[in-house]
This record gives structure tokens, C-alpha cells and sequence, in this order.
């Protein structure tokens, strides 16, 4: 983008920070932002969803990315200092489960899966899992990502049914989730699972299973999220913008950019896009904030 | 008088042995014995530990310069940063690093060299606060970085100090974390002084100040460069602290030293593409390390040849 | 020339054999001085390396515009009583000096003295050369400069010339001084104490490296410095005193009962010329004429 | 004559020589620089105490609502599992496994190298030599990381197959990272210690017969010991502090074993990925990053009191 | 005790002002010699520093159970000379010896020669004293230890005692030897060579830091040892060269033609009696007898 783009002359610095999951697709919206708005600075941190709260609660940052929803504690912070937000989801995600190509299981009930991954049985190989069609005999080598990231806790929650209630003699990747591609390449009973990006990466490397949420086998695909069958494991990915920074016009004219753009390049980040509907509650929601931030009222 | 009663008696016995021995050595060619053997086992040993150096080091270099190969180009050093990763390049984050690191070495050489002067100098060591000082810099080198973060967050961006999510903190957050690496080398070099100069110099009238700064310290330079090159070589590539003191992944424009806009720094770069899916910016990580290596030595050959103009043997 | 005055018959022969010491904690103060200006007094001065004395109850006055040579046994604490009077000691840990050691009627040890101030009058060539790691000339240059004092190359170059080296440096003078023999060493570091002009020069044996031209010239120097300056010598060459000094002291190791400890005692302090041809102490004339050993 | 001249000069400067033993002026500018460089001292000082106020307060918090001796003797590390167990054991072992695998790599080799550099290298080969491995400190961690996992894992599972199990990660291949990204720092120091050893002392012990391999390694390694040990206490302190090496090489699973073909957490691991992870501040399970900060600055406490008693008692004084 | 007879009256006084040497590229062998067995024969050695020749032209042979002198004005290259003799200054980097050196016929800079073997034969006391950052123990035990002698105390013992130097620190052989003093230090160094039984001695001035006692003690020690091994000394000290030497070697420093350069050279070297009686070489006549400087 040249000078004197469509922006009207806005300027100034806007600052995101937050998850590293969510970061990508942030930033491909800032980039194309920047073209047409030269003069406004945008910058996108990876601090964590916790180390990123932390920051936007204390008025430092301006949105936040994340990719759980802010904890009750987040929020008193938040209050504690006038930062009013709302959350937006820009994306979805498919948490994919993989196994090594040559496991001959293609479908696993979320019951199975939480046999799996329990906390109390402790399964040792696959041919414990019960129900399991075709049968197979391999030694269970489970792959995770950090236990400290909303994809674990996400996971956990839909498949364990409490988050973090999940055996932890698994081997953690943490914060690199190509690790888990690896691993369960190299492990004949491997099984892992990670966002749908990386499953979409490497592709052939390792399989991804279908899941039957209750309503038959379904696999992960940027359809089957968006019409909503792939359950439990489907998940949004937000953004929460701060009131108080939507005062300024080139955080209004970004965020509405942002919600403008998304679609088109959600794919472009290794991202499900929205269905219409998501997007139109994002929309509304940031009306409203745009109303509160512009009546300049807090908490 | 002082001497011992000199009975002669004493020295012939003592000579009696002597000429035997002496009788028998002869040739002046190497002895084949265990020592010979030890010496070459010996050598043998230091040339396979340098080897095993350079070849880690070699093949960590080959490894990432054939991961990168597709993306190293030039323009690497040239484009800022973008998240299209065919046109990303790593200059705003190159500048980043280089002020950061600038920040660095203005602080933690004065800071590293005083506070080792003043410990091997000026302390007395008999006093438990200087033996207190002594320990916590110790102590201080064993510290995780990523509490350094935590502390920086707290006290240099917030607290204290509040300055901000600037590129000042970040290096002040390094520059505490490698303090440690360069008050130890310089501390060992200062002590490496002869006395014998030290004499020499007060005996002529210097003061301890004249001393320490036209006698030590330009004989300390070596081991006070060692210390810097290994700081800054770990604060190039440190990434935890900073991504809490507010270095960010993605900018697109040149950070400024105490600008607030945000800045972005290598390593938190090249630590984020790692971990994407997309190959592309796996290679193009790979390509970061290159380009940081390139850094890395350009900024620390001036210490390099600092330290081999001013080598000496006593 | 004024050194070949007072010269006496000295160090004849040295016989084989051993005195035993008896303990006799007697000092003497030097004679025939009433004129002459004092310039150090030191009174009964003990000097201890961690506890341990090395030398005992020394009292003696060193003497304005003389040569006061201090001689003795290796181990006897000659180095140890020199470094005492410009507080070199200060820098050895553990090293304490007790007793009362005036400087021009000033405690050298009182509470508002400075050590730096006490070594910019008396300067200090050590007993082990000690160049700096630098040039020639930068090491020569080293004390004018610290303290600031004006016409640098000209004081070096009479500096080194006062000490027998210019010849031989001076196409070298940015040449490593620790490149240089021996001998060039210490007269190096003899030139480099030269060079700002102390009030007194203490010198611990400053020729033990030099060749007999080389001490010939440094003597002279000497002799001649001394009618601006003091100096004090420690030289275990008989001759050497004999030739130079004006006043020796001549210092003893002495054991206690058990043969543990030992600790140096001033056994004799007069005129040179007295001590070499008649001295009071027959320990003193063992020593000097080589009887003793 | 030659010193007449001489006195004429000093004649000039030195008629009337001060005879005050005070010093001339108060020598404030001296007084201030040893201000100031105790000033530097202190900063080490302000930033332990920052570090260690920076710990205490959510420490104290995470042992109001975890019982000390749960923390310090429990053998199952899931703080932030449901439910939660915080034992603290398995990744203290986690550190001092790969801590102890990086040593056993870096201490021989570091100082070995360090010999070579000092003793045996030519001055040309050694001016090449010695940058070249410090280039070896300056890899981001990041790249260490993963060449352990990716080239390093699997060629050292072909050679000592008990090292690597079946998933890449592994306590000893990351501790052979850490050691060689730590080698810099022994040989380096050490060199420079071993280098500073006067020269006589090597020429003593030639002159009585001595091997080139007997001067380096009972003269002038026993001299420079002091430099030599805080070289090895400064890798030590560095190989414990290692975070993100570890993390992608050795894996994130607490494992309480020694054997350096288990996947292991480390203390650092821990605090580092969950001090960036999506954890929510001022929980239980974030305060357990400043409990396990604490114990670290504790253990690396005394790893130090003992070194320094080392230091001391070993070092060998020249002139 | 032998070490009284050839002493001849020598360096009376040295008289200042400077006399410029001629070049005489000439050099003698010891004359007398025809029995003996030859020890070193140094033949055409010149040894350069960084290209420039510190001494040139050098041939001399020492022979077996004497002592050999050499003397000459500081920076004439005495030291090293006698470096070259077992090889130590191999360690200088830059240093370039040419010429020929043989030790009982074999070539020392043969290319099989190994010169830790070389070394172990052929011992050395440095001109600066430099014991080891040890105990005093430790330091004289340090070349049996290295060489895995037997009877390690009974040496360091024996060889404390030659040096003079066993009463003083038999009750602190545990103190770091540099807690000592310059002359201690000295004899242990003597002591540290003298412990492994070398079959030659090298001393550079082993006495410069001793008084009279020491150095007698350290002259007669010589004299008994030529008996059974070699000496060769460097000495400013013309009376010791009298006293202990049998031949002795005098080198001057020569300039060339633009007084740029200089280097040592050998003058004369005959028996010590002839050399300090009757020189053949005018030079030598004044050096001994202390005319020239
Ligand atoms: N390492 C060196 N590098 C360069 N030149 C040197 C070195 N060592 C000695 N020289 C020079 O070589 C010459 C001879 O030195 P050498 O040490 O042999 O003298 P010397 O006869 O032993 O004198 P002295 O009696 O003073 O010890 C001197 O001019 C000296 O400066
Ligand atoms: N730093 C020290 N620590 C402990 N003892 C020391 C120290 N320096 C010297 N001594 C001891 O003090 C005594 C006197 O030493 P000093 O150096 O004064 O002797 P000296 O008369 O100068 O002898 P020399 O003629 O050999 O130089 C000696 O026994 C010596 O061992
Ligand atoms: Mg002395
Ligand atoms: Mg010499």
C-alpha cells in the first residue's frame, strides 16, 4: 500500500497480545491493515492467553488473543481496573486426533477416546480400548501438547469431561506440536492431537481419526466444523478487545477491519473460518462494546 | 648462623644415587614409555574434545543452512517482517535485536566490570557482605531466564522503574540476565593480574583508582572480552524473558531504542515460526538462525580482535 | 666521583661453619648524626606475616641526603623492613606493623596519612623486576604521567639514561618490556622509579641482575642522587655497601628456645665505614668479613 | 654527566618536594569511583532482592493452599492436571538429569579444549579455534533444541540405543545439547585463566623434565583452578537455567528418573512454558511457577556455598 | 672446602663513561682441553629473537664435571645462550636457534630429539626465581614426582639442604612458597633442580638474590657437584666466576655499523685462571679487571 491510503490519515500504535495459537491470523489482519493504513503501527505479541490477560487487565495492550475464554479471576482483574471487554470469535478450529497411517482405526467414539486418555485406567495398548472396530494390537504411545495451553485444557474438557483431568504419563511435546507429528509418525500404536493447522500441514505423515460425537464418525474438516457436526472437538478461537482502547479510531477502524477481513484469510492462517452466524454475533458483539468504549462508562 | 652444619657426609650419599641414575641416561631421543604414550593419549583426547566441538557446531550450522536453503536470501535482511511468509523477511526484528543487544553491552560491560573490580579490588573480602555480594553473583548466574522475565515485567517495564514495553527494558532485562557471565570472566581476569604490577604501580605513586584502570584493567581486556562475547552470545538468543517484557512476533516497522510502539526481537521470531505448522516457516526459521549467526559474529568480532590485541603472557 | 671514600677491607673470605645466635634484643641507634637531618625514625617496629613476627623491634633513623644500606641473611627481613617505610606492607594480607615509624617527624602510619601520597616521595624498586606489560617507554612514562607531570619523552629519556639503558633501548622503546634480559629489567624498573622524582628512593637490591659496569653506574647514580635525595639500599653484596652507603644496618635472624619461630633483630646500625672495619658487634664482624655461614 | 643532567630536570619539578603525608586533595574522584563500583556491585544485589520479592509473594500463596511437604517429598508432578498433585521430586530429577548428562559432556570437553587452546594450540590455530567455539553460545536455543530433536536424537539412538526410546525425546540427548551449548563457556574462561598463568612457572617445569601434557595438567591447570571452577560453576548455573532446549528435546513429561533415555520435565521447562502458556494468572497452578522458582534459587544457593568453599580452598596464590 | 684458590684480584672499581667496541668476529675454544671430555660443543650457534639475532656466531665446547662461566654485560645474551643448551627457548615463540649444538655428540636440535628428554638431563635454575603456586613441599617434590622417583621426602629433604634452605623451612614445608623470601625463593628453585638429579645444571646468576653465606654455601655446593655432573653458571658476579668456575666465557655486545642492531658475541673463553690472569683479548682485560663501562 502506497501513502495517502483509504484509511483517511489515521495513525497510531496498536498493541495485541496474547495467545501464540491465535497470533497468526492477528497478524495476517494487521499486515493487511497496515497496507491501507501505513501511518497506524500494529504489533502482536505471543505472551501466552494467561501472560496476555495479565497484560490487557493492566491496560497495556489494546486486544487480546485467545484461545480459551477469559477465567472469572481474569475478569475481576480486568474490573479492578476499569477494562471493560467482550469476547470475539474470529476463528474456528478442529482439534484433530492423529494416528501413525498404518493404524488400521479410522473412527473412535469420544467414550473411547476417554478410556484413552483417563486419568484412572491407564490403558497400555490398543487392543484394551473397548468397542474398538477393527481390532488392533500396538503399544499406546500418547502424544500431548503443554499442559499449560488451552488446547489441553479444551481437549480435556470435551473428551474427559473436566478440564485437565487427564493421565499425564503421556508424552508431553509442549510447546511445539510438530513434535507430535513426529512422534506418532515414529510409533507404530502413536496417538496424539493438536489444532486442525497442523493436521492440514502434514497430511500424510500422519491420520487423522474420525470422531463420533454420538452421531456417527465424522472427520475434521473445515465443512464439518462449520456445519457443525464435528463434535465434541470443534472450538473457537477469540479476540477480546478493550473498551477503553476502542475509544480510539484506529482501534475501531482495525477491529472492524478485522471482523470485515477475517473470512478471506482464515484459511490463508491455517484457520476454519466463521459461519455467517459466528460472524454476525462478532459483529453485534462489537457494536456493543463500541457503545460502551464511545460512552466511555467502565466496569 | 642460619645455614645447617653442611656434613658432606650428606651430599655424597645423596651424589652416590645421583651417579647412578645419571650414568644410564644417555640418549636423548624420545623414550618410548608411558609417558610417551600418556602424552600422545593426552593429545589425542584434547584433539577429539575440539573436534567434537567443531563438528556439533558444524553440523548445528549445516543443519540449519539446509533447512533454510529455500529461504535464505538476501532480502532476509531487508524485508521486515510479514506473516506471508514468501515475502517475510527479518529486519524489523534484526534491528530489534541489534538495539537490544546494544542496550546489553552499554550496560553490562560498565555495570560487570565495576561491580568486579570493586569485588576483587576494593572488597574486603573478610567482611560477610562482600562474601554476601559474592555468592548472590553466583547465585544470580543460576537463575532461570525466564524469572528474569518475570522480574523485568515487574519492576523494569511496571514497578520501579515503569518503563514500558520499551526496547530499553528488554535490554536491561538482559542485560541483568548475563551480568553474572560477565562480572565472573571479568572477576577471574582481574585476579589473573599479577600483584607484582599491581606493586609496582602503587610503589610509583599511583593512586588505586591509576592502578586499577592503566595497570588491570587493560591487562584484564582478554578474559573481560571473553566474558562479554559469551553475554552477549546468550542474550542474542534468549527468548522467554523478552516475550514478557513486551517483545512481540510480529512488527512491521523499525523499532526505536526508547520508542514505545513495540518491537520484535530474532530469536522470539524465529522461535515462533519453529513452532507453526507451515513448513514454510520452518524453513524460514531455519534461515533466522542463519541470519542471527551472521550477527552474532559480526557483533562479536570486535570483541574478538579486542581480545587478541590485547593478549599477553606474564 | 664521591663513591670511593669509606671503603674498607671487606668480605674477605667466607669460612664454613655456624655461629649459633645468641638472643640478644639489643639495638643500636647510628652514631656521630647529631647535624644531620632525620629522615625516617623508626622505633621499635615489629613487623608480623599473619601472626608471625619476621622481624622484631627494630629502632634505627635513616638520614637525610645519605645512602643507609641494610644488609643481612637472606630471610633476615630486609625486604620486609624496606617495604615497611613507603607501606607496601599495607598491600600483603595479613602483614601488620606495629611500633612507630616517623617520616620527617610524621607518623607513616598515623590515621590521616595516605599511602598514595607516602609512595609519590618515596618510590620503590623492588627486589624481582617487575616491568609492566607494556612498552619500554610506556613503562618509564607510567609514573610521570600518573602524576601528571610535564615533558614525558625528556624525563624517560633521562630517566633511562640515569639507569644505564638508553643505549640499548632506545631503537626499541615500543618493544615489550617483558622481552628484554634480565638485567635490562631491573634497570628498567630502576628508571621507571628514577622518573618521578621521589623524595626518597628505598631500592631492594637493585643491582643483584646487573653486571659490574651496569652496578658500577647504577652506584654512581646513586652517590650522586643522594645529594638531592635519600636512599635507602637493601644489598647483600658486602662490597656494594661498603662502596655506597653511608650508614649500615645489619640485621640478624634470630630463633626462639623451641627453633620454631625465627624473626630478623637488628643486630648493629652505624657508620659504614665503622661497621665494615670496627664494628661493636662481633656477630656484625663474622658477617661482614664472611666469617659467619 | 648523564645524572647530573637528570638532576638538573628533577631539580627543576623537585626543589621543594611536598613533605604533608596527607593526601594533597581529598581525593573525592577516588571516593566516587569506589562508590560507583560498589554501586555495580549492588545492582546484583537489587536484583536478587527484586528476584527473591518477586517469588516470596506467590510462593507464600501457593503454600497456603499446598502443604510444604507435599511439595518438597511428593514423587507425582500434575499441577496442572485435575486433579492437581504437586509433587515436586520428578522434575527436580528432571533438572538434575539433564543438568548432570549436559556436565558430563561439557566438563571434560570444555576443559579439554581449554587445555588445547592454552597449551598445545598454536597462536594462529587458537585465534580461530576460540571464536569459532564461542559462536557454539550464541546458537539460539531454539536451534539447539531442535537439531537435538531432529539430527541429534536419532543419531545418537543408532550409537547408544538405551540413550533414545521410542519417542524422540530423551533426558541424555538433551543434556548433550545443553553440554555442547555450554562447552563456550568452560573452554573459554578456562583458556583465558590458563593463559594468564605466568610464564615461569611453565618454563619451571620444563626445565625439571616435565612433559608438555604433565605443565599443563600439574602446573598450569592447578593455577588457573580458580578461573577453571567458576567456569564450570557458571555452565553449571547455565545448564540448570536452560529452558528451552530442554523443552523441545527432552519433552515436557515429568518423569521421576534418572535413566537419559526417559522424556523428562525440568524445573525450568516447567516455569517457562507455563509462564507463556495460556494459564491464567494469579491461579494456584500459575503460582506453582514461583514455588518451583524458589526451590531452584535455593538449590543453585547451595550448589554455590559449596563451590565457593571449593574455590577457596584450592586455589593456588602466584606472586 | 675447594672454593678458595683461583680467585685473582678482580673488579677493583668500575669507572663510568663508555668505551665503544669494535667488531671482532673472532672466537676461541677453551685451550687446555685436549683430555677432557667434551660436554656441549657449540659450534656457529646464533640465536635470533623475531629475526633479530640476539647472539651470533657462538662456539664454545663445556666440558664434562667442570664449571663453566659465562659472563658478560647485561643483555650480551648470557641467558640466552644457555637456554639454548637445553632447549627452553624452543617455549619463545620467535625465537630462532641456527648453528650447531651437540651434547656427547648427539645433535640437540636433531630432529629425533625429544626435548623433554633433553631437559631431564640437562637441568635449569632461572634468573628470576619462580617457584610453583605450592607448598614449599610440593614445590622441590614436583621433578620427582614427574620423573616417578622413589624416596620422595629423603630427596626433597637432601635436596633442601644442598640449597642451604632446610632449616629455615623445615617447620613450614605446608606454606605456599611464595610467602617467602626473594633469596628463599631462590634456593628452593636451586632446590626444585637439584631434587631430580639432572645430569647437567644450568644456573642463570642462581646467587643474584643471596647474601655471602648463601652464595658461598651455594659456590661450594658446585664445587662438590662438578665431581659427579656439569655445571654451566651465568654470572655478573666476577668473583664467583673466579672462585667456582674452570673455564669461563666472555661475551661483549657487538653493534653494527649503523648502531641499529646489536647482539652478543663471544670474545674470549679460555680457563678461568688465564681469563681473569692473563686474557689474550684486551676487551676481556678490561671487563674483568672493571675498565670498561
Ligand atoms: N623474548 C625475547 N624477545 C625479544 N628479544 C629478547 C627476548 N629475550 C631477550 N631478548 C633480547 O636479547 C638480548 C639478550 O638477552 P639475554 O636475556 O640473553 O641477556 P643476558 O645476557 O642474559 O642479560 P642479563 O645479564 O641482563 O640477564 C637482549 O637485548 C634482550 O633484549
Ligand atoms: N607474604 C609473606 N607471608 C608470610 N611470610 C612471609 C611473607 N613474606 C616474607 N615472609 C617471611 O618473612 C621473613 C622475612 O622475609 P623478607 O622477604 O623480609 O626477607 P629478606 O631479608 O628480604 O630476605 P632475602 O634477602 O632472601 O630477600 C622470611 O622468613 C619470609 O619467609
Ligand atoms: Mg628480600
Ligand atoms: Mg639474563
Amino acid at each position: 500500500g502506497s501513502g495517502g491510503g483509504s484509511g483517511g490519515g489515521l495513525s497510531g500504535t496498536i498493541r495485541i497480545d496474547g495467545s501464540s495459537t491465535v497470533a497468526p491470523l492477528s497478524e495476517l489482519v494487521a499486515e493487511l491493515f497496515q497496507e491501507e493504513n501505513p501511518d497506524v503501527k500494529v504489533t502482536v505479541g505471543t505472551s501466552g492467553t494467561g501472560g496476555g490477560f495479565e497484560k490487557f487487565c493492566a491496560g497495556e495492550t489494546d486486544i487480546s488473543d485467545a484461545s480459551r475464554s477469559i477465567e472469572p479471576g481474569e475478569e475481576e482483574a480486568c474490573a479492578d481496573n476499569g477494562i471493560t471487554t467482550s469476547r470475539l470469535t474470529v476463528a474456528n478450529d478442529a482439534l484433530t486426533v492423529v494416528v501413525n497411517p498404518e493404524n488400521p482405526v479410522s473412527c473412535m467414539t469420544v467414550d473411547q477416546l476417554n478410556q484413552v486418555w483417563d486419568p484412572q485406567l491407564k490403558l497400555g495398548s490398543w487392543s484394551e480400548i473397548k468397542g474398538l472396530e477393527p481390532s488392533f494390537d500396538a503399544e499406546l504411545t500418547l502424544f500431548g501438547p503443554g499442559t499449560d495451553s488451552g488446547t489441553f485444557d479444551y481437549f480435556t474438557g470435551a473428551v474427559n469431561g473436566e478440564e485437565g483431568a487427564q493421565r499425564s504419563d503421556y508424552n508431553n511435546v509442549g510447546e511445539d506440536d510438530n513434535q507430535t507429528v513426529t512422534g506418532v509418525q515414529g510409533a507404530d500404536g502413536g496417538m496424539g492431537y493438536f489444532g486442525f493447522s497442523y493436521f492440514e500441514e502434514n497430511e500424510g505423515k500422519v491420520k487423522a481419526l474420525e470422531i463420533d460425537g454420538g452421531e456417527g464418525c465424522v472427520a475434521p474438516s473445515a465443512e464439518t466444523v462449520r456445519d457443525g457436526s464435528y463434535v465434541p472437538l470443534r472450538r473457537g478461537l477469540f479476540i477480546y478487545p478493550s473498551a477503553e482502547a476502542l475509544r480510539r479510531p484506529e482501534v475501531q477502524e482495525f477491529l472492524q477491519f478485522y471482523l470485515y477481513r477475517v473470512n478471506d484469510v482464515a484459511a490463508q492462517a491455517g484457520f476454519i473460518a466463521l459461519t455467517g452466524k459466528q460472524l454476525r454475533e462478532a459483529q453485534s458483539e462489537l457494536k456493543t462494546l463500541l457503545g460502551s468504549g464511545g460512552e466511555g462508562t467502565a466496569g | 648462623m642460619t645455614g645447617p652444619p653442611e656434613r658432606p657426609s650428606t651430599e655424597r650419599t645423596r651424589l652416590a644415587t645421583a651417579g647412578a641414575r645419571a650414568a644410564t641416561a644417555g640418549s636423548l631421543s624420545r623414550q618410548p614409555g608411558g609417558d610417551v604414550v600418556k602424552g600422545n593419549i593426552f593429545f589425542a583426547l584434547l584433539l577429539l574434545a575440539i573436534a567434537v566441538v567443531l563438528f556439533g557446531l558444524a553440523a548445528i550450522i549445516v543443519q540449519a543452512a539446509i533447512n533454510g536453503a529455500p529461504a535464505l536470501s538476501f532480502d532476509l535482511f531487508t524485508n521486515p517482517s510479514s506473516s506471508l511468509p514468501e515475502r517475510a523477511g527479518f529486519r524489523t526484528a534484526l534491528i530489534g535485536t541489534l538495539y537490544l543487544i546494544l542496550g546489553v553491552v552499554l550496560l553490562v560491560v560498565p555495570i560487570g566490570v565495576g561491580a568486579a573490580i570493586y569485588l576483587e579490588e576494593y572488597a574486603d573480602r573478610t567482611r560477610w557482605w562482600n562474601r554476601l555480594i559474592e555468592l548472590n553473583i553466583q547465585n544470580l548466574a543460576g537463575v532461570p531466564s525466564i524469572i528474569f522475565g518475570i522480574l523485568g515485567l515487574a519492576f523494569i517495564v511496571r514497578g520501579p522503574l515503569d518503563l514500558g514495553f520499551i526496547v530499553a527494558a528488554g535490554s536491561l532485562t538482559l542485560a541483568l540476565l548475563v551480568l553474572p557471565t560477565v562480572i565472573l570472566a571479568a572477576r577471574e581476569a582481574i585476579r589473573a593480574v599479577p600483584p607484582s604490577i599491581r606493586e609496582g604501580s602503587l610503589a610509583l605513586g599511583a593512586t588505586q583508582w591509576q592502578t586499577i584502570r592503566r595497570q588491570v584493567l587493560p591487562a584484564s581486556i582478554p578474559g573481560i572480552a571473553t566474558g562479554v562475547i559469551l553475554a552477549v552470545s546468550r542474550a542474542i538468543g534468549e527468548t522467554a524473558p523478552l516475550l514478557l517484557v513486551g517483545a512481540t512476533t510480529f512488527v512491521t516497522f523499525n523499532p526505536t531504542f526508547l520508542g514505545d510502539d513495540g518491537y520484535s526481537a530474532l530469536p522470539v521470531l524465529i522461535f515462533n515460526y519453529a513452532t507453526r505448522p507451515q513448513d514454510e516457516f520452518q524453513t524460514l526459521a531455519s534461515a533466522g538462525v542463519i541470519v542471527m549467526l551472521v550477527v552474532l559474529l559480526a557483533i562479536n568480532a570486535f570483541a574478538v580482535w579486542l581480545r587478541n590485541r590485547y593478549e599477553r603472557q606474564w | 666521583m664521591a663513591r670511593h671514600e669509606n671503603r674498607p677491607e671487606t668480605a674477605r673470605e667466607a669460612a664454613a661453619g655456624r655461629a649459633s645466635i645468641a638472643v640478644r634484643p639489643e639495638f643500636r641507634q647510628g652514631a656521630n648524626a647529631g647535624a644531620k637531618e632525620k629522615m625516617f625514625e623508626i622505633e621499635n617496629v615489629t613487623v608480623s606475616y599473619d601472626g608471625q613476627p619476621a622481624v622484631k623491634d627494630i629502632s634505627l633513623d635513616i638520614f637525610k641526603n645519605e645512602v643507609t644500606a641494610l644488609i643481612g641473611p637472606s630471610g633476615c627481613g630486609k625486604s620486609t623492613l624496606i617495604r615497611c617505610l613507603n607501606r607496601m606492607n599495607d598491600l600483603i594480607l595479613g602483614a601488620e606493623v606495629s611500633g612507630r615509624l616517623l617520616y620527617h617527624g610524621q607518623d607513616l602510619y598515623g590515621p590521616k596519612v595516605d599511602p598514595v601520597q607516602v609512595r609519590k616521595m618515596i618510590g620503590m624498586v623492588f627486589q624481582k623486576p617487575n616491568p609492566f606489560p607494556k612498552s619500554i617507554f610506556d613503562n618509564a612514562a607510567f609514573g610521570p604521567r600518573v602524576l601528571r607531570m610535564k615533558d614525558i619523552e625528556e624525563r624517560v629519556e633521562k630517566a633511562l639514561r640515569c639507569a644505564v639503558l638508553w643505549d640499548e633501548v632506545k631503537d626499541r622503546l615500543d618493544q615489550n618490556a617483558y622481552e628484554m634480559s634480565g638485567g635490562q629489567q631491573q634497570r628498567l624498573c630502576i628508571a621507571r622509579a628514577l622518573a618521578v622524582d621521589p623524595d626518597v628512593i628505598l631500592m631492594d637490591e637493585p643491582c643483584s641482575a646487573l653486571d659490574p659496569i651496569a652496578t658500577g653506574k647504577i652506584e654512581d647514580l646513586m652517590v650522586t642522587l643522594k645529594e638531592e635525595f635519600s636512599i635507602v639500599i637493601v644489598t647483600h653484596n658486602m662490597q656494594q655497601a661498603a662502596r655506597v652507603s653511608d650508614r649500615t644496618a645489619f640485621l640478624m635472624v634470630e630463633l626462639d628456645a623451641t627453633e620454631r619461630s625465627r624473626w630478623g633483630r637488628l643486630v648493629e646500625y652505624d657508620e659504614t665505614e665503622k661497621i665494615f672495619t670496627n664494628p661493636a658487634d662481633s656477630r656484625t664482624e663474622d658477617y661482614v668479613s664472611g666469617k659467619v655461614g | 654527566m648523564q645524572a647530573r643532567d637528570a638532576i638538573g630536570a628533577s631539580g627543576a619539578i623537585g626543589t621543594s618536594p611536598p613533605r604533608s603525608l596527607e593526601a594533597p586533595s581529598r581525593r573525592y574522584g577516588e571516593k566516587a569511583i569506589q562508590g560507583l563500583l560498589a554501586l555495580c556491585a549492588i545492582v546484583s544485589v537489587a536484583t536478587t532482592t527484586a528476584i527473591v520479592v518477586s517469588l516470596l509473594i506467590p510462593t507464600l500463596s501457593f503454600f497456603s493452599e499446598v502443604p510444604v511437604g507435599d511439595f518438597l517429598f511428593g514423587t507425582d508432578w500434575a499441577p496442572t492436571f485435575a486433579p492437581a498433585s504437586f509433587g515436586v521430586l520428578p522434575v527436580v530429577v528432571g533438572t538434575l538429569s539433564t543438568t548432570l548428562w549436559g556436565m558430563l559432556v561439557a566438563v571434560p570437553v570444555g576443559l579439554l579444549s581449554a587445555i588445547y587452546l592454552s597449551e598445545y594450540a598454536r597462536p594462529g590455530v587458537r585465534r580461530v579455534v576460540k571464536p569459532v567455539i564461542e559462536v557454539l553460545a550464541g546458537i539460539p536455543t531454539v536451534a539447539i533444541g531442535i537439531f537435538a530433536l531432529i539430527a541429534l536424537s536419532p543419531a545418537i539412538g543408532k550409537v547408544l540405543p538405551f540413550m533414545v526410546k521410542v519417542p524422540p525425546f530423551s533426558a541424555g540427548v538433551a543434556g548433550i545439547a545443553i553440554g555442547l551449548m555450554i562447552v563456550p563457556i568452560i573452554a573459554s574462561i578456562s583458556d583465558d585463566a590458563m593463559r594468564a598463568v605466568p610464564g615461569g612457572l611453565r618454563e619451571a617445569a620444563y626445565a625439571l623434565g616435565a612433559t608438555r601434557m604433565k605443565v599443563a595438567t600439574r602446573v598450569v591447570f592447578p593455577a588457573a583452578i580458580s578461573g577453571v571452577v567458576a567456569s564450570v560453576v557458571l555452565a553449571t548455573s547455565r545448564a540448570i537455567g536452560e529452558t528451552m532446549v530442554v523443552l523441545l528435546a527432552a519433552g515436557a513429561s515429568p518423569n521421576l528418573s534418572l535413566d537419559p533415555g526417559s522424556s523428562v520435565q525440568t524445573m525450568t521447562a516447567f516455569i517457562g512454558t507455563t509462564a507463556t502458556g495460556d494459564i491464567a494468572t494469579g491461579t494456584i497452578t500459575y503460582d506453582t511457577i514461583f514455588a518451583v522458582g524458589t526451590l531452584l534459587f535455593a538449590m543453585t544457593l547451595v550448589m554455590n556455598v559449596v563451590a565457593i568453599r571449593l574455590v577457596r580452598r584450592y586455589r593456588e596464590v602466584y606472586e
